[in-house]
């Protein structure tokens, strides 16, 4: 081994008091880590303006009285749409349903990857066996076409929708993750302590199991919450998503299908292509903490 | 050998519930191929007659029996290979039209996943081996920052800067069409010339993925015990990292490079989508517009079983890659 | 080969070296301080240190292969007069290997998995082509012949290989081009004791034949003290001592030395005394002013707390010392002091015996057998692990379970508890045959038997306190509530010496040492008040300043409450100090057994013998040394 | 490695730029150079066939490619800008008294492309195929006749009820060469890749990018035609790529939608770039007649007045479009079939308070918050389904809830894909949607379908074309006399009759007429018909074919 400093706990002798130990969780870690707090920072900054979206948008988005077809300037910060909605407005709103659908989806993925994963991983034999099976049949059948299928051929367009799409070809690779973590980690020595403790098995799965797959369910949920955005502004884009919602997606949609590039609006084109950019990095930033939660090779030193 | 029959039982399993997935997807919404048509041939400003659609629902022959009758008449055909008439492209075969994009997505998309993985898994081991360095900040930032961007939008702003204002390029189509298309050198070079662009955004997304992943599994290798063994022998650096670092770094990569492989058959159809290029994602996006049962079932079973054939050949690839894994599965 | 002129010249010099590791977020931490050593040709050198020592650091500058958070900040590595943190990248490149070579701990991680071991091998002389004729004399198959290992092997990879194997291919590459110096670290940690023995024995021919300048890195001064010349001590990333081996046995010596050199023994001898170091090395972060191990050290004066402590640089019959201890003054014209001042270094373990057959029957095990099948293609084979083995275990007891790794004894520890059926035989506790209980039942069999585990770090959950851990059991088997948990939790940490309890209650396992850990395992063993406990390999990853003292108190807790306890251990040594009974276990069968003193001073089997001869004894190749003299005089005080 | 592969990329990139290699853009419009008076070749665009067009030169084929209708001709031509019929193959076409006898006399002189006569026979082949092979019986016309034969120079077709509602669609369809069909086995799945026809132009050349056609200088009329070639090309990308290709002058016509057209493709090049986007069938609101509130006329009528039509003209429909009048016809087109009791020609007025006091009136009043209550006193909500992708309706649609909203009443507008809409609207699970009624030259069909109760159905059940569920005994009586009645007179008191019912019963809202699209540039050609010379509408090619004369 290299490093062994570096690897070794911190030592205290008994008689030592322990006041000196600090104890860096895991939010200290990801906060210590530079792209990380950058990624956070940004992130809180979205989620400022979708919260505080009615008072920063000078307009309704969905206000199409304004007059059509501006270029940006004036009072309309990125011009109007052909219908006469304020892009700029637009553009705050819909950090909403990014954030939403990040989150929902993130929070719908994981939790399923997390049940699945966990009962492969505990329950041996036949629900193992059919589990495992499912999960290697979603991984090999393509995620995109199934998506735009569903998203076609749905009767309801709207962000449910998205969200359960995103759910129904997201979970897999999660589950397969946590099912091999689970398997890991049911081997180690403090489950079988637990169990001559006397725990049963939902203490053991709560209390032994859980807490050390949270930088993995957090790296997951975070993975997934990239995935969704994306999925969402590219279904949207593709003019599968609910149009009547204001997203970037639905933005990039209208603005593509109107002609923005043919008329030079270019900041209907731009701005939300950019804003997608920007809260996909802020959130895979973070990710390079939750790694390094995980991972302490990739920790910064 | 139990362990090669295991993952055969296990691969005509998945193929099975591939089929059978793919049968059930597109018929558990409602609607009628009919219709589409005469939809789209009326377009917005004229009325439908109503006898348009018996007739093109005659003409079709599209399914009235049972949903159970259906999926017989399903696998039976497809043991057969008969993958039926497009709906769509009436009357052509699902066979013609496949047999008709295939080529073009296996080419763009074939080319440059194979351009994206040596590219990005080269440029991950440079980074890697030239760890924080400025080099590697600027290979891994600059990825990292181009896998934010939307693919739609990278392709878009393509089609703008270099076809639409400095004309390099043409904004899409996989020839011109002055050209026929055959096998000679001024259709391939068209060929090649109109897909460049396309290709570009595929590159320019395609090999984040890899840079990214074998930067992260190269750093690794690097400090494993192994490759310091290889340099305190006094290894040339080349050597080092190539059959050291990098070839181990390689393996896990190679798995999911076998598997993109097999996804090239359903084509990228956002790719597709944006620059019109003939391919298998364009024809799928134009057959769920269409209601064209038989062409998207053949779409996806075609892609699903290209995807789980490259996992299968992936596993045994690996197997022979990588000596650790040949012994367990032996 | 070195020439015969230079034989007094070292060939590494290394000068006032410091060495920190460096972060953005964190103040540097210095793990190596003011080391300065040399090495002789044909030397061999043993480096010695705990974890956290930063013995590896050390190495990994010899070599030069300091990750890139470590850095330089001062000092020289001389090779042959030139500077190797200097010198052009090609010219240490070419040095490699012809010159310096290595061995690392794990070969397991060292051989390329992917590569086959001739491939491996060969790569040595493709990046040396430019090696002197001599050099190029060894071959691939000469090399391998050196350690008695088949060329057949050259085709397999390193997988294929057992760990002992592979231990003997790194030595053997390691020698290819016929280097002056090799840099063995940690070359045997993580073998079976049979197999360490061979190849360091091995080693020793090797050297010995071929002249060649061996540092080795070791945690364990018993494997060190038998083969080295001289041996430096390493303490928080200072060298305490660098003395000729024999000097550092004569029992004057650093206190730290003396210390280190408490915990061996011959397990054969009548009366055998072993001591432990209490406390921890301090951390790297705040390395205490003056002496390090000031803390620690039973003759600590005022004199140690200053900051300045003097090195006495001291010429003995065998050679040059150098001693980092105020008690050893700074002049070479200051007397030594007299070896019966080390008596008060350390802590002399006191452990208490039951007599053979006394106390009752918790556990009787009859005919045990258990066969692990196999099937590979249409090939069925049977592996059978424990074969008819029968034994007793009696309250307030400590049977030891011996053997090698692979004989079986782990295998028993898990029918025992339940973890593992037995194809037949029984086990019987309290008049129920433990193979034969379903789940329910199982539980509440497992408030009875209880498990220490081999690796602390792994038997804790890192998620939760050492509170919760212990108040499990509590809850579970013995129903207490409320604020009757805490108070038999703070007990409970009393009696294992985690003391105050409330100082302790709340960490969780990161913020322990390994020593500590082990400790919250057994209170946690404890806190089910079970009649049997089965320990496996409870001290084996533990530091070897501190295993005595761990011993001890899980000796003093089964006996004190009438628990059984099996033992299941690979060190004959620490199976003399706390068992009663032992049973010597050898490809599934017991081949020997009896009361301790039986089995250890009228060994019948050869098996026994095996591995009475492979414990480590740095006193016994040196029969010229007074036997243990700690020894003679703490046992005159008990 | 990435670094090389890409400059060999780049490299053939500019090679071929300097060889001459042309991109696209010099894919240009038509010239008119050439042979003095003619045009040598036209740009129009895409030619159908989804993303990888196949051959199919087949007219019976719902896949044929554009192109298809300027190799065979029909018996006659119907001009759309004022519903005559141009004699084509038939020179002339005769009713019998009862509309149960049609004979045309067919033209002499008329070659196939490959040099055979075409003859009545023919025709008559073409007719008697579709009765052997219903499927290609487009438009079921062997559900009404029940012979066809040629003699000598003329067809006689025989009907077993007034042949007259069939009329268009019995003289477009378009006749094909007995010799090649009769041997070509299906109808059905024929590709008819030789494209042996009677019309103005031939096959050029075929791929997937690109098709030409040549004209056909033994066309009969081809002193006529000036124009040499025409070019059709794959359209890329659709949407902004093609309409930037257009704004470029790439096409020389073309019909597709362009966002901004003024701005984006007339100011392109003013003298040249001209639109003319004329009136296609009305854009109606669909209302569920057999749900609550839809039901009530009064409620019907009450919010026709508050939707703003013009709003949805200007801004959803860019004000392309006009709009459309509560009769059902088609105006100005068809102003003469005006009933001149209706007011303002039906032009319903937008007028939001006037709305809301109907509704009022009419038993829906508002609760204290301001919501639209139901007669039954439960809030007024209803959902609007839009086909997803139909960018224009979609707007349209969110508009009208804003315009509801104004009301009280909440509609949700849901846009799943167009086949679902299509599902729901059949089967009458939908509150609101879009219809495309009317629009066409035969009065009854543009009633029949949307009004008649046969092509209505439960709901549940598939209707074919009375989505809405139009059940009304005197409606179905004018129809059947409408269908049967024999001259203009008599057509025309009916049509009025009709017209009442809509303005007073409101069966559906009539909200514009959907734009027909029509770019063209007379750079290289001019005669165009436009706003100002309508003397065709844009989709009878042939007609304004004929009217093309090089650009001066």
């Amino acid at each position: 081994m290299t490093e062994v400093e570096t690897l070794v706990p911190r030592e205290t002798p008994p008689d030592r008091p322990a006041k000196t130990v600090k104890r860096r969780n895991g939010w200290q870690v990801v906060w210590s880590n530079g792209k990380a707090r950058t990624g956070i920072v940004i992130l809180a900054l979205f989620v400022a303006v979708a919260v505080c979206a009615p008072v920063i948008a000078p307009f309704n988005p969905k206000d199409s009285t304004l007059p059509p077809g501006l270029q940006p300037g004036g009072a309309y910060l990125l011009g109007t749409t052909n219908l006469g909605q304020d892009i700029f407005s637009q553009l705050v709103y819909g950090a909403q349903v990014s954030l939403i659908v990040g989150l929902l989806a993130g929070v719908v993925v994981t939790l399923i990857a997390l049940v699945i994963g966990l009962v492969a991983g505990l329950l041996q034999g036949v629900v193992d066996e059919i589990l495992s099976f499912s999960i290697n049949l979603a991984l090999v059948v393509p995620a995109l076409p199934l998506m735009v299928t569903i998203a076609a051929y749905s009767p309801v367009h709207g962000l449910s929708l998205i969200i359960f799409v995103i759910a129904l070809t997201g979970w897999a690779w999660g589950a397969r993750m946590k099912r091999a973590q689970v398997l890991l980690l049911r081997s180690q020595d403090f489950v079988t302590a637990a169990r001559f403790s006397g725990d049963g098995l939902w203490r053991i799965v709560f209390r032994e199991l859980v807490p050390n797959m949270v930088s993995l369910v957090v790296a997951g949920f975070m993975g997934a919450a990239i995935g969704a955005i994306g999925a969402e502004a590219g279904l949207s884009f593709l003019g599968l998503g609910d149009p009547s919602t204001v997203s970037w997606g639905s933005m990039s949609y209208w603005a593509n299908s109107n002609g923005a590039m043919l008329t030079g609006q270019w900041a209907w084109l731009l701005a939300p292509g950019l804003a997608l950019s920007l809260l996909i990095t802020a959130l895979t930033l973070i990710n390079f903490g939750i790694d390094a939660l995980s991972n302490p090779q990739l920790r910064e030193e | 050998m139990l362990y090669f029959l295991r993952k055969t039982g296990l691969f005509v399993l998945t193929l099975w519930a591939a089929v059978t997935l793919n049968f059930l997807i597109p018929r558990l919404q409602p609607g009628d191929p009919a219709e589409a048509i005469v939809q789209k041939l009326a377009g917005q400003a004229q009325q439908v007659d109503p006898e348009q659609i018996r007739a093109i629902r005659l003409m079709l022959g599209v399914p009235d029996t049972s949903l159970w009758n259906q999926y017989w008449d399903y696998l039976n055909a497809l043991v057969h290979g008969n993958f039926g008439l497009s709906y769509g492209y009436f009357p052509y075969s699902v066979t013609h039209m496949i047999a008709e994009a295939l080529p073009y997505t296996l080419t763009l998309v074939g080319v440059t996943q194979i351009i994206a993985f040596v590219a990005g898994t080269g440029l991950g081991a440079w980074a890697a081996w030239r760890r924080n360095t400025k080099i590697d900040s600027f290979i891994s930032l600059g990825s990292t920052f181009l896998s934010t961007l939307p693919f739609f939008w990278i392709a878009l702003m393509l089609i703008y800067v270099l076809a639409n204002t400095l004309h390099w390029f043409p904004e899409g189509g996989a020839y011109s069409g002055e050209i026929v298309p055959a096998f000679s050198s001024g259709f391939v070079a068209d060929l090649a010339y109109h897909a460049v662009l396309p290709a570009l955004a595929l590159l320019i997304t395609g090999s984040i993925g890899w840079i990214l992943g074998m930067r992260n599994n190269m750093v690794q290798s690097l400090g494993s015990d192994y490759t310091r063994l290889a340099v305190a022998k006094g290894l040339k650096e080349r050597r080092v990292a190539w059959t050291y670092a990098a070839r181990i770094a390689l393996l896990p990569n190679f798995t999911g490079f076998a598997i993109s492989l097999g996804g090239v058959f359903g084509g990228t159809l956002i790719v597709e989508q944006i620059f019109s290029y003939p391919g298998m994602g364009k024809l799928m996006y134009d057959a769920i517009g269409n209601r064209d049962f038989p062409l998207l079932q053949a779409i996806f079973l075609i892609t699903t079983v290209a995807v789980l054939l490259a996992n299968f050949l992936a596993d045994v690839l690996v197997g022979v890659l990588d000596p650790r894994v040949r012994r367990q599965s032996s | 080969m070195p020439a015969a002129n230079s034989i007094d010249e070292p060939i590494l010099t290394v000068k006032d070296l410091n060495i920190s590791f460096v972060s953005k977020y964190r103040d540097d931490r210095q793990v190596i301080r003011n080391v300065g050593f040399e090495i002789r040709p044909g030397e061999f050198v043993g480096l010695l240190g705990e974890s956290g020592s930063g013995k590896s650091t050390l190495g990994n500058a010899i070599l030069n292969l300091l990750t890139p958070t470590a850095r330089v900040t001062s000092g020289e590595l001389l090779y042959r007069g030139r500077n190797l943190f200097t010198i052009p990248a090609e010219d240490l490149r070419i040095l490699r290997w012809s010159e310096i070579s290595t061995v690392f701990q794990s070969s397991m991680a060292s051989l390329n998995p992917v590569m086959t071991v001739r491939a491996q091998m060969e790569d040595v002389f493709a990046a040396h082509r430019g090696a002197s004729g001599a050099k190029r004399e060894m071959t691939v198959e000469k090399s391998l012949d050196l350690v008695s290992i088949d060329h057949k092997y050259l085709d397999f990879y390193p997988h294929q290989l057992s760990g002992g194997m592979k231990q003997r291919v790194a030595l053997a590459m390691s020698v290819l081009l016929s280097p002056d110096l090799i840099v063995f670290d940690e070359p045997t940690t993580g073998l079976d004791v049979v197999v360490q023995k061979s190849i360091l024995s091995r080693l020793k021919t090797l050297q010995e034949s071929m002249k060649f300048a061996v540092l080795f890195i070791s945690h364990d001064l018993g494997t060190v003290m038998e083969m080295a010349d001289r041996v430096m001590i390493m303490y928080a990333g200072e060298v305490v001592e660098n003395s000729p081996a024999a000097d550092a046995l004569s029992g004057v010596a650093h206190p730290y030395t003396i210390g280190l050199l408490g915990s061996y023994a011959d397990p054969r001898d009548a009366e055998i005394n072993i001591r432990y170091i209490p406390g921890r090395p301090p951390s790297l972060d705040s390395v205490p002013v003056g002496c390090a191990f000031a803390d620690r050290c039973g003759l600590a004066t005022q004199e140690c707390r200053e900051p300045k402590i003097p090195t006495a640089e001291i010429d003995s019959p065998a050679g040059h010392r150098s001693i980092k201890c105020v008690l050893f003054g700074s002049e070479t014209s200051d007397p030594l002091p007299a070896p019966t001042i080390f008596d008060e270094v350390g802590q002399q373990i006191d452990v208490h015996h039951a007599a053979l057959g006394a106390g009752e029957v918790v556990c009787r095990v009859e005919d045990l057998n258990k066969t692990y099948s196999t099937r590979k293609g249409l090939k069925h084979t049977e592996n059978h692990a424990v074969i008819g083995v029968g034994f007793e275990l009696r309250k307030g007891s400590v049977t030891a379970l011996v053997g090698q790794s692979g004989s079986g004894k782990t295998t028993i520890g898990r029918i025992l508890t339940g973890v593992e059926k037995p194809s037949s035989g029984t086990v019987t506790v309290a008049g129920v045959d433990v193979g034969s209980l379903k789940r329910r039942t199982l539980r509440n069999y497992r408030s009875k038997v209880q498990l220490i585990f081999q690796d602390p770090f792994q038997a804790l959950n890192p998620a939760s306190s050492v509170g919760y851990a212990i108040s499990r059991p509590l809850v579970n088997h013995r129903k207490l509530r409320g604020s009757e948990v805490r108070e038999e939790v703070d007990r409970i940490l009393g009696q294992v010496g985690l003391t105050p309890p409330s100082e302790y209650r709340d960490r969780l396992p990161h913020e322990l040492s390994g020593g500590q850990r082990q400790r919250v395992v057994i209170a946690r063993a404890l806190a089910a008040q079970p009649e049997i406990i089965v320990a496996d390999e409870p001290i084996s990853m533990l530091d070897v300043s501190i295993r005595a003292e761990i011993l001890q108190v899980l000796n003093e807790l089964t006996r004190s409450n009438g628990i059984a306890m099996l033992y299941i251990t690979h060190d004959l040594l620490s199976a003399r100090l706390i068992a009663d009974e032992i049973l010597v276990l050898h490809e599934g069968k017991i081949v020997e057994t009896g009361s301790t003193n039986q089995v250890l001073t009228q060994t019948r089997h050869d098996y026994t013998k095996l591995l009475l001869s492979s414990i480590p004894n740095p006193w016994q190749s040196r029969r010229n040394v007074p036997s243990i003299p700690a020894a003679s005089s703490t046992s005159a005080r008990a | 490695m990435k670094k090389t592969t890409k400059i060999v990329l780049m490299c053939t990139g500019f090679a071929m730029v300097l060889t001459g290699c042309s991109p696209t853009q010099t894919v240009n419009s038509g010239t008119s150079s050439g042979n003095a008076g003619m045009i040598s070749q036209l740009n129009f665009g895409d030619f159908g066939g989804g993303s990888n067009p196949q051959v199919n030169f087949n007219p019976f084929s719902p896949n044929k490619l554009s192109g298809t209708n300027l190799i065979f001709e029909s018996l006659m031509t119907t001009n759309h800008a004022n519903c005559d019929s141009v004699p084509d193959l038939a020179t002339k076409m005769t009713w019998s008294q009862d509309s149960k006898t049609l004979t045309f006399d067919i033209r002499d002189n008329v070659k196939w492309s490959d040099g055979k006569a075409f003859t009545a026979d023919d025709a008559a082949f073409t007719f008697n195929l579709m009765k052997k092979y219903p499927a290609i019986d487009s438009f079921g016309l062997w559900k009404v006749l029940t012979d066809v034969k040629a003699t000598g120079n003329t067809l006689v077709m025989s009907f077993n009820t007034s042949g007259i509602p069939f009329q268009q669609q019995i003289t477009e369809q378009m006749i094909v060469p007995q010799h090649i069909f009769e041997t070509a086995g299906d109808p059905k799945t024929f590709v008819n890749g030789t494209a042996i026809g009677t019309g103005p132009y031939v096959l050029g050349t075929f791929n997937p990018r690109q098709l030409t056609m040549k004209r056909n200088a033994d066309y009969w009329q081809a002193d006529k035609i000036k124009v040499e070639q025409i070019q059709y090309t794959k359209a890329d990308g659709g949407g902004q790529v093609d309409q930037l290709k257009l704004a470029n002058g790439g096409y020389d016509t073309n019909a597709m939608f362009i966002p901004q057209v003024e701005q984006a493709y007339v100011q392109k090049d003013p003298a040249h770039n001209k639109y003319w986007f004329p009136a296609g069938s009305s854009i109606t609101l669909d209302m569920n007649l057999t749900k609550k509130p839809f039901n009530d006329v009064n409620f019907r009528k009450a919010i026709s007045g508050g939707i703003d039509r013009k709003a949805m003209i200007d801004k959803a429909e860019l004000g392309y479009v006009t709009q459309a009048s509560q009769t059902g016809l088609k105006l100005p087109i068809q102003d003469s079939w005006l009933d001149p009791s209706v007011a303002d020609k039906g032009m319903v007025a937008f007028d939001a308070s006037k709305a809301d006091a109907a509704l009022t009136a009419a038993g829906y009043t508002k609760d204290s918050s301001g919501t639209r209550l139901g007669l039954d006193g439960k809030p007024l909500t209803m959902s609007f389904k839009v086909p997803q992708g139909w960018n224009d309706w979609v707007q349209a649609a969110g508009l009208l809830q804003n315009d509801m909203k104004n009301l009280g009443i909440s509609v949700d507008v849901q846009t799943p894909a167009p086949s679902v809409v299509e599902d729901a609207r059949a089967t009458g699970n939908y509150d609101m949607v879009f219809g495309v009624q009317g629009g066409e030259c035969n009065m009854y069909r543009n009633f029949a379908f949307p009004l008649g109760s046969s092509f209505s159905a439960p709901v549940g059940q598939k209707a074919s074309s009375n989505f809405a569920r139009w059940q009304d005994p005197q409606t179905d009586k004018l129809l059947g006399e409408l269908a049967a009645a024999p001259d203009a007179d008599s057509q025309h008191k009916i049509v009025s009759q009709i017209q009442q019912i809509m303005v007073n019963q409101v069966p559906m809202i009539p909200l514009w007429y959907g734009a027909v699209w029509f770019e063209y540039r007379t750079a290289n050609a001019v005669g165009w018909p436009s706003k100002d010379d309508p003397y065709a509408y844009p989709g009878d090619q042939l007609l304004w074919l004929t009217h093309l004369t090089p650009a001066k």
